[in-house]
């Protein structure tokens, strides 16, 4: 089994000293271990933005693709391999911004994926632009005067979507973040990942001290029931999102691939290519 | 008696015109003759004109008619909008319903037959369309139970009671033609077919038993006319094969999707139309780039923008070239016929991974929806071919990196789908050097870029162009592209017995474009006629920028919906030489 | 002041006998007259689909776009001219697949605008696939096993998305939806209005009567509270969103418009387009 | 006394090279030199080699200089990577903290300066750029003055205090050359410069200031390399003149949101790099079909895909040409310099109104991010056009409907903005006719097209080619595109040197490909070379599609990721003649 040594590749991260996409990666390539994957059996697909290059900083077969699109070609991933484990990752901007509509829809479709977002509440590697996680009156490069629309709550949209595993975390917490990005590999489904990890470049006021401050674990509430829909959307407004931890999972649904009729086990990128000629035949005689 | 013949029935969207177009010709294909079908209908579920236009004919036939021997009207719309077409001496049948009337002059006969109420009669007027299937058959002198096959596979889960019904609609109408007309009608005998099996079908159809064939298993997209159809057929027939359809929320998740199963080692396509393929163009770019295979089929409409959903164009051929920013290797197919496209669907599949760059099959909405018989299909014609494809277990590597992106002669580089020990590797839309780590070293850039583009010099297909070149020093040379193969042809028959030295060129590789096989049939011709449905002469253009001559090129162009008809096709080349 | 009628044109519209979308048609034409507009400060802006054909039925300025981009045109009509009263409209498959990305950063956006979505749970103009919003086990031609995908649910999203006036109706109450819909005119800010709007040609399940047996009216909910988040998403998720009525607003939210720094109440487009030669010279001289 | 040099500042990025660059660049500026700037970076925020290299003259220059007279190190990276462009006894000032030394027999001087420890000692290591500022002066004999206004402006608001410390770090690097060099090094003394006030601005900020001056009044855009500064620079400026910006959620929204703006009557533009405009295709096309103006700027950067995000690029030419779907009139325009840009800018604006077509502005990278003096823009210079706009009251028609879509004779129709009583309309993707209506008539559709397509045929803008022709048969004409032109200028001279007879053009208007004006240019010289930054010569295939003459034609191409020098382009066309 593999350790979380041989998740890591010999390339340095570009990212700036002190980038909370660090630890992000760090708890991807221990939870990998922890759950016994195999290097070769995890596929990361990322977005573009400074955390999308996690794809190339974690030795796995990796996917960078074009900004916005991650879910979909993770999707893509997995029906076609479904042996594999898939992770997409991207920032705030790739998953909320160019692609909101795919993170919706990739949690009403539940396919058995991990997504984790890097969210630092603004646009890193284009040089500190609002995101639709900055607060109203957040001053950035494009809102000089601060921000005059409201950040969205990824966890209330997650849920209202359908989604059926929806975590928040913080970078700053290796331990409890790599515990929840397991459980998230583990969970049967999509599974939604947020992780608040701090761009100590551009973003000076949601710092690692601003998000302990204002995160409260969801440890701290009692009897707090991951499997209650609403009540896991109460917590969510009355804490204006700030919380950490499981805040919802369904077991029972299905994932995607277990509801498509006749997909088997096996991946598909294994079977076999041919068409058997008595099949191509009876396709043919229906055109006649 | 006549070995070929043209018959239309037309009347309100929704009125199951298309289903008496349908079962008309599937009996006939069943006797063996051979059909090419023209569907008119609008961007709309109910009402608004349609019409179903089915060439019969004991020879292979790809192209509409002229004109019309046979028009069944459901309306007096019908008989207004395409009585012009009927030829002299030609049938109309018409509802009695409606009081039907001919245009004062015009020579043809027209049959009242109460196709309502005789329906009616049997139970409901729903059956009136058989009714009219009926006469029709009646007036071609072909006996009613060249139906009862067709009739019991439509209707036979619904009780052999149902099918006796429709049975007898049909012989009602045929009777009634028969006691009208007073005996045969001489001039609409069709001479007897070979009563050969031969499959009959849409282009849709064929790319999508093509792609079945071609190993494809996946396949996300998003509904668009015209091409929805290859989608439905796949969401059928994949699962059966282990494979399974994904409807998106949008082209851009339906491409980026493919892009990943195609990644992920599974033959992946996506198919749309001009707007979907519009928001592709991105993600093109990045297949492009990765080199990463994959699939996408065009069936053009009319455009610019929403445009005429419904209507023939050919006017996507500059964006599928060019429309991605940036510069990426691509190849182009497109099919003449609803067989090509069988086969060059299996193609593209095979191309897409030999060259490990993103393939368009280029179809426009006449092959898409154009229902036509195609010959039997060879399955001993259908090789997968995968390329570099790495299948052996790999070496330990001392990085502990496979070289994705290796440099080699042709280009292409070995490829390992995920999954596999030793082969891990990171793609990226990025530039990149051998193992696929972002680079901007400006060598390596260099080197990289060529490498891309240079696989397409050594591209080999078979058949680049479709070439009937008789003569040496031709008067003309007439060339196009898609589905417009059948329908030069013809025109060509008649410029030839014009006394014209004609030769056809037919372009389906389309990119990269074929300059070598093209250009000494360019050379030796007086003039060089190029057809197209499209407005800027977009096919002329690329022979113009890749081979010149521009003095002898000239164009006819069509771009208001419609198909071309031979005759068109004739009358401009005539008028420009 | 112009009646209905004044917003007749004499275009048929194109739709099947029966379909849910002219009732709609007939509502906004009713609530256009009943809030006191004039047909030339009316723009209707839709998407493509049998619903979007709406664009060309009402005697207004309208805008006939591309698949899934009302919204986007629509807010770029109202910021160039805030003093027309712009209507945004299309289907479910439009505003909930395609423009899903943009339905909910509209939503966040709040501009002045309303949003009606003739809501049939199918694709009508490609013939009857499946939708965002048809329910799981809903057979379409795309989905002849019954799709595997679970509805999507438009009142939860809205309100998870920030959305300030978030309502539901039925095509077959020409009344309340009337109602409901000059409401959502005259709210300041986005406000979005689903109706349940029958495909009578190529939905067989989700019929005017389903709907009728199905959906309950909030004014059914004794003291049901609209400006309550919470029991609005705890009703929702109870009756599974078949409810009529406003469900959410909250008119303290400052339309986008307002909080723009400097963003005059005459309309953009006719303010004078010259440049005042002082300020020119003063821009020019920040470059020297 | 030398009349004009090449200073480069390198160092990691983060540190504050640009800066640094900036500063000195300034300051140069208010002295009345001319500057002519080039950054080179990589996609990330902090680390990685960057420079920033600055041409000083006493005449307008408009390219990156061949070599280097002197170089300022932070690293040894930065005289590793760069010291091979420095001269023959070229000057190096580094910082002494990482020891630097030069390759073994490099003819240069080296002065190893404390700029770390200099600065430290005045407070703070971050004012090492200062002292970097202040020995670059020395060496070019300028008095520390120079720097008073530069540095009060930038530090002012912290306080008089750090005003001064900067000034003190600079004259401590001043000192130290001063001392050092031991009296003024002559070859690098440039001489006086007109100390003139001129601007000194990016491409950018050009576009950006053009787009207030031409009356935009409204901006949705999405943030990408190299396009965002023109919309930092317009969320900074369009409150001021009652306009906005909003930064939408993406490229996508961005579009369809600005040919909302525009439908409702006010000037609105988007801008965007490749990957930006490949996601907008589609919805150009709605603003090609429905006549709606929009301007929208692509500054082009490596492709494809994310390809070379902060390298020069001019490969989107063909995807702008062609990447939407269908056919629509479009316009493309090229500007070259800084000073082009502004003024086509408010012709783009213009154009977009008076043929009711989308405008894009193309630009690169080179332009869009190379800092340029630019001459005093001309107030009086700027017209606004703003065609078929109707602006009077109309009268009530019978329809009650306006013909937005009337056919004229130039194809252009009366356009009113939504508010206005009498013009109400309906406009539409989908083919319409004369009120907006959808319709499939054939006849309304060819006549629809023709009007569309054939607006561009009378298209007039004042210089779609810029052409300096001093022979009436030039051995060679070379032929470019956006910022390439002062660099073919340069080289150029040298090819003149050698006794070549060089004519110049350059394209400005893209499309509708000028080809009258190209032809004759064309046709009298022997070769003509066409200089672009892409692999696949985009610009040269225009020109053998419609001028043709392919035997005559060569490219001089480059896609490194860097912009050319005239030296290469010198060389290169050397060895194609
Ligand atoms: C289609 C497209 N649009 C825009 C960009 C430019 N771009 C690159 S990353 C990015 C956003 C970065 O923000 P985020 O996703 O939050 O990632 P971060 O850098 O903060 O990790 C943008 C707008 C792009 N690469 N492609
Ligand atoms: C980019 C693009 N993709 C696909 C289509 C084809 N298309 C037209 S309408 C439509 C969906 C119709 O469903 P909906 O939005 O629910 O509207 P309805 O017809 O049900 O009112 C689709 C997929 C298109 N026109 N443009
Ligand atoms: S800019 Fe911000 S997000 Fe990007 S690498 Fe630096 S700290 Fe991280
Ligand atoms: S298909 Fe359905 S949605 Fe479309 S017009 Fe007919 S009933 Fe209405
Ligand atoms: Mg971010
Ligand atoms: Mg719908």
């Amino acid at each position: 089994m593999a350790t979380f040594k041989e998740f890591r590749n010999n390339v340095k991260p570009n990212w700036c000293p002190g980038c909370g996409d660090f630890t992000v990666q760090a708890s991807i390539q221990r939870a990998a271990a922890n759950v016994g994957l195999e290097p070769e059996n995890l596929a990361v697909i990322a977005g573009i933005g400074c955390s999308g290059r996690i794809a190339g900083y974690i030795h796995s077969y990796g996917f960078h693709g074009v900004h916005g699109r991650s879910l979909p070609i993770a999707q893509g991933v997995k029906m076609a391999n479904r042996e594999l484990t898939v992770i997409a990752s991207g920032g705030d901007g790739d998953g909320f911004a160019i692609g909101m509509s795919h993170t919706i829809h990739a949690m009403r479709r539940n396919i058995d994926i991990t997504y984790i977002v890097m969210d630092n509440q603004i646009y890193g590697l284009t040089k500190g632009q609002t995101s639709p996680r900055s607060s109203a009156g957040f001053v950035t490069k494009s809102t000089p005067k601060g921000s005059i629309e409201s950040a969205i709550s990824p966890m209330q949209l997650a849920i209202s979507s359908g989604a059926t595993f929806v975590a928040q975390t913080m970078s700053s917490d290796l331990k409890g973040m790599t515990e929840i990005i397991e459980k998230a590999i583990n969970h049967k489904g999509f599974s939604f990942v947020n992780v608040f990890s701090p761009c100590v470049t551009f973003n000076k006021i949601n710092t690692y001290d601003w998000f302990k401050e204002h995160v409260k674990s969801l440890s701290e509430i009692e009897n707090y029931d991951p499997t209650n829909k609403i009540q896991a959307m109460r917590v969510l407004m009355e804490n204006e999102d700030l919380v950490s931890g499981i805040i919802y999972q369904n077991e029972n649904q299905k994932a995607y691939e277990d509801l498509v009729p006749g997909f088997k086990q096996e991946a598909l990128a294994k079977q076999d290519l041919t068409l058997d000629p008595a099949q191509f035949e009876k396709l043919c005689a229906e055109f006649m | 008696m006549i070995s070929q013949l043209s018959w239309k029935v037309g009347g309100q969207q929704g009125e199951g015109i298309d289903s008496t177009g349908e079962i008309f010709a599937i009996a006939l294909n069943r006797k063996g003759y051979y059909l090419y079908g023209y569907r008119h209908f609008s961007s709309r579920i109910k009402g608004g004109h349609t019409n179903n236009k089915i060439r019969v004919s004991t020879k292979p036939v790809h192209a509409i008619s002229d004109d019309l021997d046979i028009l069944v009207a459901f309306d007096q719309e019908t008989i207004d909008v395409n009585v012009h077409e009927l030829r002299k001496g030609g049938i109309v049948i018409a509802d009695s319903k409606f009081n039907p009337t001919l245009p004062e002059g015009k020579d043809a006969r027209l049959f009242n037959v109460p196709f309502t109420s005789l329906a009616e009669e049997l139970g409901t007027s729903l059956m009136k369309n058989m009714v009219a299937v009926g006469a029709s058959i009646a007036v071609l002198g072909l006996p009613v139970d060249s139906f009862t096959e067709v009739v019991t596979e439509l209707f036979g889960r619904k009780g052999q009671k149902v099918v006796d019904k429709n049975m007898e609609a049909i012989a009602k109408g045929a009777e009634f033609i028969n006691t009208e007309a007073g005996g045969n009608l001489p001039e609409f005998q069709l001479e007897p077919a070979d009563g050969q099996k031969r499959m009959f079908m849409i282009g849709n159809d064929a790319v999508a038993l093509g792609a079945v064939a071609a190993g494809a298993r996946f396949m996300p997209a998003y509904p668009i006319s015209p091409a929805s159809e290859i989608m439905e057929y796949l969401i059928k027939k994949l699962p059966q094969v282990g494979g399974t359809v994904i409807q998106t929320e949008d082209e851009i998740a339906a491409i980026t999707m493919a892009i990943g199963g195609n990644f992920a080692g599974v033959r992946t396509l996506t198919a749309s139309a001009g707007p979907g393929l519009a928001l592709m163009m991105e993600a093109i770019g990045l297949a492009g780039m990765t080199e990463t295979p994959v699939v996408i089929v065009d069936t053009q409409r009319g455009g610019p923008s929403t445009g005429l959903p419904t209507k023939q164009e050919q006017s996507d051929l500059n964006s599928m070239i060019y429309g991605t920013h940036g510069e990426i290797p691509k190849i182009i197919l497109a099919p003449s016929t609803a067989e090509e496209a069988f086969y060059d669907t299996i193609e593209a599949f095979n191309l897409a991974e030999e060259y490990q760059v993103p393939v368009i099959l280029l179809s426009d909405l006449q092959l898409a929806l154009g229902k036509q018989t195609v010959e039997t299909l060879d399955y001993n014609k259908i090789e997968i071919r995968r390329g570099k494809l790495v299948d052996k277990e790999l070496p330990e590597t001392e990085s502990g990196l496979f070289k994705r992106y290796e440099l080699t002669e042709d280009g292409v580089s070995p490829r390992v789908i995920p999954g596999m020990k030793n082969g891990i590797h990171h793609v990226t839309g990025v530039e990149h050097n051998e193992v696929g780590r972002p680079s901007e070293d400006s060598k390596n850039r260099i080197n990289m870029m060529d490498k891309r583009l240079n696989k397409m010099n050594n591209l080999k297909t078979a058949n680049p162009v479709i070439i009937n070149a008789k003569h040496n020093t031709p008067d003309v040379l007439i060339v196009g592209m898609g589905s417009n193969r059948g329908t030069i042809e013809e025109a060509i028959e008649r410029l030839e017995n014009d006394g014209l030295k004609v030769n056809q060129l037919h372009v389906r590789l389309l990119w990269p474009f074929p300059v070598e096989e093209i250009k000494p049939y360019v050379e030796n011709a007086k003039t060089v006629i190029v057809v197209e449905n499209n407005a800027t002469a977009q096919l002329a253009n690329q022979i113009k920028m890749h081979v010149g001559m521009h003095d002898k090129i000239k164009s006819v162009l069509k771009y208001d919906g419609n198909p071309f008809l031979p005759s068109i096709v004739y009358k401009e080349c005539k008028e420009l030489l």
